[in-house]
């Protein structure tokens, strides 16, 4: 039978090349018809999502191919239940994202559905990639596509913050380019399998580590890399910076969950109360900065380092809450960063400004586009009903069982603080999210917009379309997360026990 | 210290003055003249170093044909405004320096030899012209050709130009 | 024992809470079609869409309260030990974590279900009438009932997390209502400030939560209980995990540290301060409190520092409501100083005296709320009691159930206020934990509490009108909808007393309801001897204070004089320093705001960010351009420069090699 | 007596004189000079040696030498006429055209 891997990572290309045959004029067409696409590939991957066992936590859904057999590189491909939640996202998101961009883009229409297609590619490549030389092709593919779509289709100061962000995340995969040679001069194969048997001596394994982990800080946006990502968002069009915030950023957390721990038990080790650090650093930073952002886009960027702040501390844990925990807040930020940044994407098509302080009085200019609002926002901050209180719920335990077990032996109270930092972090995500909210939609309406030539209209019907299955998403995971997180939790516990 | 020594010396000196001379003369005719006078005494070092055909040939070809075309040259172009004032480009310090220390490198590098009175071997008309035409032919018959490609090239530099006068 | 019908107890607010969502959402969508279908004119549409949402919200809770009556019954009939449950779906299983959606209706939750429901759908009833003209009617009944879902979560919650979850909810949909008129920023701002401050007091919940599940790897209340008993966990983890706890609870109940949002949570409108300021929502601390009680006995350092924090709350809101003027303020630092008493009793060892007196409490202080929305509603938006006066013979029940409520709250014997507040002020002398101290505090905070509250009475209602004329003229008495709310509450308050009827009056032959239903429930400390000998005496002394508050209020405030104002001269500073509620709030925005966006902006933004972390991103490209440029004079296009190159490349390159033969 | 190290210097400081008259003198004819008197400088090397190993490869590379400058000034002549018609001065610095 037919692979679905191998389908649902060569699909988007095929898309992209019928895209071409279409005429450039014709914008209906081209958006029907790439719509019509990115649901078929979610429909596939649904049927994988469906059709994958629980049971069996190693990779399934295999496809192998000898792709340089005198290297020894064969193009294997895999899911397995984190690489499955993922994959999942991505599809999920893309319609929607293809959606949101109707009859938004007239500049070079096709050529714009197209490098989404390929974005899509190399984003389920690098998910569903089993062998490291294929995820590096899928990483780097990943950087064109974002380039020209931030480059071309931004917002005024766009060539600055493309250029920047292809450069930093390139610096990044060049390192990790060089750490990808050693092993395979080294290690012979490229496998993750038989890569994650190898024990490496400590040392080359702290350097192949701090290689590989700058890549992926670099991509997560830890603490002290993540100037690129307020630059880039607020730069891209609003299909660029959910793919970027709902996706992209999950590549780096994948990254380190799929490549950096396995790989290198001892340096990861030796390196986690740092690692760490950052990341409560980056939860608390974050959240802060977000309180005297004065555009709105910048200020769910770095609300977005914060949320990845979450799912790095669930991630360097390392015991079973907390890599679940990070697993679902990948899921969790993917689905409230995208719906909020879809939101602020509406707000700037029809007011073309994204400061704060030219917006007050929304929610009486247009109701259903605050409740929305709302509703995507509490699940930002968390709400216990809402899917982003799981997940970070979820991270806390795991910091505290691992702050726990240090307290039996180190015997000092330092050791909480990781998990009080992270819960305060809960109160300053309410702080910021809620300032916001008050900002634009309380109070008497501005006086620009009241007068403002431009006509006020509310969401329209195909607006509310895209944003329906990501409420019923959040309510879902929300109420009911086990179904997600049963797909993954054998994975995560065989991950676990074989870093142990 | 034979007489033949010393006047090797006082033509090296010569050359040398000469040499001098050319490199601060004001006026390019000067610098002309002097670097003839350094051909002139090349060709009689030459002569002593036996190697009378390449004296005359320095003499006939060097001195005579290339300097005289030179000359003819400089006395054609010799434009007014020059500034004669300031020949010199701005890094004239830094020049010599590097050259001095050239100098002094290249000359502790250089193994010490003075020469005997080696067996002499007469660089006349006759044996160097066999050695030439026998195995040198292929380099005589390249040095010609080279000659030809050296017309052809001056004939197409110059050639454009007469109409646009 | 499992029985699916807890669920409907939710279920039906959880459909008015759509019905009603639906209705407000697509509000204009469905004037468009209506318009167009049926020629609905737009007055028509909002009539008929209030209508059916005040219906849908009024029958859903009413159901959800008949519901709750009915397996009320049921519980009563069953042996003491049993309680039912019901699981509904699996939430988070992960190791050890094992979380449902479970709801356990005990003896404890089923007092809590009955006074949700009960005063909720009275306050619904009286809503309807008193929001009658505003546009966002379905909004308000959708957050209303909403409420009603995440409090009723909140007591039905089978563990910990299932709490937390109508705890959090409960703080949203308060901060929903507060900021209701969301145009008028005061109010949104002071809605963002509740659910902040609640949200610090969750953190301090989950942490709480969270070492729980640290030491005992479970949530469920129950498991929690035996398992705290058995094992031999040092106490100083529990008392830290209890007091996480507290701390939660001092921000849900607004207790010292955070209370600071209730005072202002009075932006909202009226039945919401009482629904959800005044009877259920701030009880939710007391309700966990009591819930957890045997971890609180297992913590005796928790327990003094629940009493101490509790008796200080009292004393320190009751001095505070004696000088303010917005009559909703001076009944929100009644609420404050009231829940002192609650913790103060769960601080000494008497939860029941809590439950209880949260119970009564709820009956007379939704009663205060709703008569102060009455007035308000007939003054037209007035509400500084200093520009009042003389309603009595304008409005005749709401002064005569304003009467009632206030005789509760103070403590005049037959009323229930006496009864709760004077087991509690027993408790607070007699019991172990209790001390003479704590007993002094309560007793001055019971004195406090009669003296502001008929202070408040005798400015409203008696005296000469002090509002303008044409206001004067314009007061009307309240609807019917909210008058037999007011005569029904006003009831309850006086009756609610004799569920717990005090050892004191055993003679009665009439049993103490309210005891024997929590015993197998809570733990409690039982008096001690001389507590035994102590509480006629506490009794005598408790209606003392009643009667003494109702003199010096008279005196200041009954007759016209000029007492007040020159009491006021003369204490000038403290009278500041009250009135001003002792410049909490600015030390809070001073300590925490202030610093807190100093540094988010100056120095986390600013210098770090964008001075350091970006800068140097950018001194690298800027690096790189300043170097090209330099190394551009280089190529001025002089050909002897380009031969001199050549010659010191020469130069170097002679030297090296000659140097790396040696 | 043939003091073959002082000719050797000889030539070598001709050849240096040559180098800085290229580097140093403005005037593109006084360069082309300069030019001249570095070849000479390397026949002269060639003949001193030719002397000191008594054959006579060292006399035809001097000629060789000799055809090589005869074309190389007829060129250089030729291109300074079409310089000398454009900016009509000998300076070097007047040619910077190949400036960025």
């Amino acid at each position: 039978m037919i692979n679905f891997t191998m389908l649902i990572v060569i699909l988007p290309l095929i898309a992209g090349l019928i895209l071409t045959v279409l005429p450039k004029k014709n914008e209906k067409a081209i958006e029907w018809t790439s719509l019509i696409f990115s649901l078929l590939i979610f429909i596939i991957s649904l049927q994988i999502f469906l059709g994958f066992d629980e049971a069996n936590p190693n990779y399934q859904y295999t496809f192998s191919f000898p792709w340089i057999p005198q290297w020894g590189i064969n193009f294997s491909l895999g899911i397995d239940g984190i690489s499955l939640l993922l994959i999942i996202l991505t599809t999920f998101l893309m319609p929607i994202v293809i959606l949101s961009s109707w009859k938004h883009i007239h500049k070079l229409t096709r050529e714009y559905y197209i490098l989404l297609f390929i974005l899509e590619t190399a984003m389920i490549g690098t998910f569903a990639a089993t062998n490291l030389f294929v995820f590096f092709i899928f990483w780097e593919m990943m950087l064109i596509p974002m380039f020209l779509i931030i480059g071309i289709w931004g917002s005024d100061e766009r060539i600055y913050a493309t250029v920047k962000f292809i450069l930093y995340t390139a610096f990044g995969s060049f390192m990790m380019l060089a750490a990808i040679i050693y092993l395979y001069t080294h290690v012979g194969t490229l496998e993750f399998q038989d890569l994650g048997t190898i024990r490496l001596d400590p040392t080359t394994q702290l350097y192949l580590f701090l290689a590989f982990a700058l890549a992926f800080a670099i991509k997560v946006p830890m603490f002290p890399f993540h100037t690129w990502l307020p630059a880039a968002h607020v730069e891209a069009p609003t299909a660029g910076s959910v793919i970027l915030a709902g996706v992209l950023l999950k590549m780096g957390t994948y990254g380190f969950i799929r490549l950096a721990i396995p790989l290198f038990p001892d340096a990861v080790m030796q390196c986690m109360p740092y690692l760490i650090a950052l990341s409560v650093v980056a939860i608390i930073y974050g959240a802060l900065v977000c309180l005297v952002q004065t555009d709105i886009k910048k200020l769910i960027a770095y609300s977005s380092i914060s949320h990845l702040g979450y799912v790095m501390l669930g991630l360097l844990v390392l015991n079973q809450y907390g890599v679940e925990g990070s697993v679902l807040q990948m899921v969790n930020h993917g689905i409230s960063s995208a719906g909020l940044f879809l939101l602020v994407g509406i707000l700037y098509q029809r007011y073309h400004t994204r400061e704060i302080a030219s917006y007050s009085g929304m929610a009486q200019v247009m109701p259903k586009y605050a409740t929305i609002f709302m509703i995507i926002a509490l699940s930002s901050i968390g709400l216990p009903v809402t899917n982003g209180f799981v997940g970070e719920f979820l991270v806390l335990v795991g910091a505290f069982q691992y702050s726990r077990d240090f307290y039996e032996v180190s015997r000092n109270i330092l050791t909480f603080l990781p998990a009080i930092f992270a819960s305060l972090g809960m109160v300053l995500s309410a702080l910021y999210m809620l300032s916001l909210v008050e900002k634009v939609f309380f109070g008497k309406v501005h006086e620009k917009i009241a007068r403002g030539h431009i006509p006020h209209k509310d969401l329209t019907h195909r607006e509310l379309l895209y944003f329906l299955p990501l409420i019923v998403l959040i309510f879902w995971i929300g109420v009911y997360p086990h179904y997600f997180l049963n797909k993954a939790s054998g994975t995560i516990a065989l991950l676990i026990a074989t870093f142990k | 210290m034979t007489p033949l020594t010393l006047i090797y010396y006082i033509l090296g000196i010569l050359t040398i003055i000469g040499g001098f001379s050319m490199l601060f003369a004001k006026h390019p005719m000067r610098a002309a003249l002097s670097l003839l006078f350094v051909m002139f005494i090349l060709a009689v070092l030459y002569a002593l170093l036996a190697a009378p055909v390449i004296a005359v040939l320095q003499i006939i070809i060097y001195s005579g044909a290339i300097m005289t075309l030179i000359v003819f040259i400089v006395t054609l172009l010799d434009s007014k405004e020059d500034d004669l004032r300031k020949p010199y480009t701005k890094c004239v310090y830094l020049v010599t320096f590097l050259m001095f220390l050239l100098l002094l490198v290249t000359m502790n590098l250089l193994p010490p030899a003075t020469f005997g009175n080696a067996p002499m071997v007469d660089g006349n008309i006759g044996a160097l012209s066999k050695e030439l035409l026998t195995n040198y032919v292929f380099h005589f018959e390249l040095a010609s050709v080279l000659l030809l490609v050296g017309i052809i090239g001056i004939s197409i530099i110059r050639a454009g130009r007469g109409e646009k006068q | 024992m499992q029985t699916q019908g807890l669920v409907y107890i939710l279920l039906f607010p959880l459909i008015g809470t759509f019905i009603n969502g639906f209705l407000s959402f697509f509000r204009n969508d469905l004037k468009t079609y209506f318009k167009k279908n049926f020629q609905w004119s737009a007055e028509k549409f909002s009539y008929t869409t209030n209508r059916i949402s005040a219906i849908v919200g009024v029958l859903a809770v009413t159901l959800s309260f008949l519901c709750g009556v009915w397996y009320f019954f049921e519980l009563l009939n069953l042996s003491s030990e049993n309680a039912l449950s019901y699981t509904l779906l699996r939430w988070i299983h992960t190791g050890a974590l094992d979380l449902e959606f479970s709801f356990y209706f005990d003896h404890l939750s089923s007092i809590m279900v009955l006074v949700v429901t009960g005063v909720g759908s009275l306050i619904h009833l009286y809503s309807v009438g008193y929001m009658h003209g505003d546009p966002g009617v379905s909004r308000y009944f959708a957050y209303l009932n909403l409420f009603i879902v995440a409090m009723l979560m909140l007591v039905l919650g089978n563990n910990l997390l299932v709490m937390f979850i109508g705890w959090e909810g409960v703080g949203l949909v308060s901060y929903l209502l507060i900021s209701f008129w969301y145009s008028d920023i005061d109010k949104a701002k002071a809605g963002k400030k509740a659910f902040i401050v609640n949200r610090m007091g969750d953190v301090g919940f989950v942490l709480g939560a969270l070492l729980l599940f640290a030491l005992f790897n479970t949530m469920n209340f129950s498991e929690l209980t035996q398992s705290i008993e058995q094992s031999a966990v040092p106490v100083g983890y529990i008392t830290c995990a209890a007091l996480l706890l507290f701390f939660g609870a001092c921000g849900k109940s607004a207790q010292i540290p955070l209370y600071v949002w209730l005072p202002d949570a009075m932006a909202g409108p009226t039945p919401v301060s009482a629904l959800i300021h005044a009877a259920t929502m701030v009880t939710a601390g007391v309700y966990m409190v009591v819930r957890l009680s045997p971890l609180y006995f297992a913590a005796p350092y928790a327990m003094n520092v629940i009493a101490i924090i509790g008796a200080a709350t009292a004393l320190f809101a009751a001095t505070i409501g004696l000088v303010q003027k917005d009559i909703k303020k001076i009944l929100a630092y009644s609420t404050i100083s009231q829940l002192g008493f609650m913790f103060l009793a769960c601080g000494v060892g008497a939860p029941i005296a809590a439950i209880f007196h949260l119970v009564t409490h709820a009956f007379f202080k939704a009663c205060l709320f709703l008569g102060a929305g009455s007035v308000i509603h007939g003054m037209g938006g007035e509400q500084d009691i200093t520009r009042m006066g003389g309603l009595k013979h304008k409005m005749p029940v709401t002064f005569w159930t304003f009467l009632i409520a206030i005789l509760a709250i103070s403590g005049f014997p037959p009323f229930s206020g006496f009864m709760s507040k004077d087991e509690i002020l027993v408790a607070a002398f007699g019991t172990e934990y209790g001390s003479m101290a704590l007993g002094i505090i309560a007793v001055i905070a019971a004195l406090f509490t009669s003296l502001y509250m008929f202070r408040l009475f005798y400015l409203t209602f008696l005296g000469d009108n002090r509002s303008g004329h044409k206001v004067y003229e314009h007061v009307h008495e309240s609807p019917g909808a909210m008058t037999s709310v007011l005569i029904i509450l006003a009831g309850l308050a006086m009756i609610g007393g004799f569920i717990g009827i005090p050892h004191l009056f055993s003679f009665l032959a009439f049993p103490n309801l309210i005891e024997e239903w929590l015993e197998p429930v809570v733990i409690s400390f039982p008096l001690t001897r001389h507590g035994e000998t102590l509480s006629p005496l506490i009794m005598l002394v408790s209606v003392g204070m009643a009667f003494l508050g109702l003199l010096i209020a008279y005196i200041f405030y009954g007759r016209k004089n000029t007492y007040a104002e020159n009491l006021r001269s003369l204490f000038q500073t403290t009278y500041q320093l009250l009135w001003h509620k002792y410049f909490v709030d600015e030390i809070y925005h001073k300590l925490i705001v202030r610093p807190l966006y100093f540094i988010s902006e100056r120095i986390l933004f600013n210098t770090i960010e964008k001075g350091g972390i970006d800068w140097s991103v950018d001194f690298a490209g800027r690096f790189s351009k300043t170097i090209s440029r330099k190394s551009l004079k280089l190529q001025q296009g002089d050909i002897q420069y380009y031969l001199l190159y050549m010659i010191i490349g020469l130069i170097i390159m002679s030297v090296v090699i000659l140097w790396w033969v040696q | 007596m043939i003091p073959i190290d002082f000719l050797v210097m000889v030539s070598l400081t001709l050849f240096l004189l040559g180098a800085t008259t290229v580097l140093v003198r403005r005037n593109i004819l006084v360069m082309l000079m300069g030019l001249e008197l570095m070849l000479n400088a390397a026949v002269l090397l060639f003949i001193v040696y030719s002397r000191v190993h008594a054959n006579l490869t060292g006399h035809f590379f001097a000629l060789f030498i000799f055809v090589v400058a005869a074309i190389e000034v007829g060129l250089i002549i030729a291109i300074i006429l079409n310089l000398f018609k454009q900016k009509r001065s000998l300076l070097t610095s007047s040619y910077t055209s190949m400036k960025e």
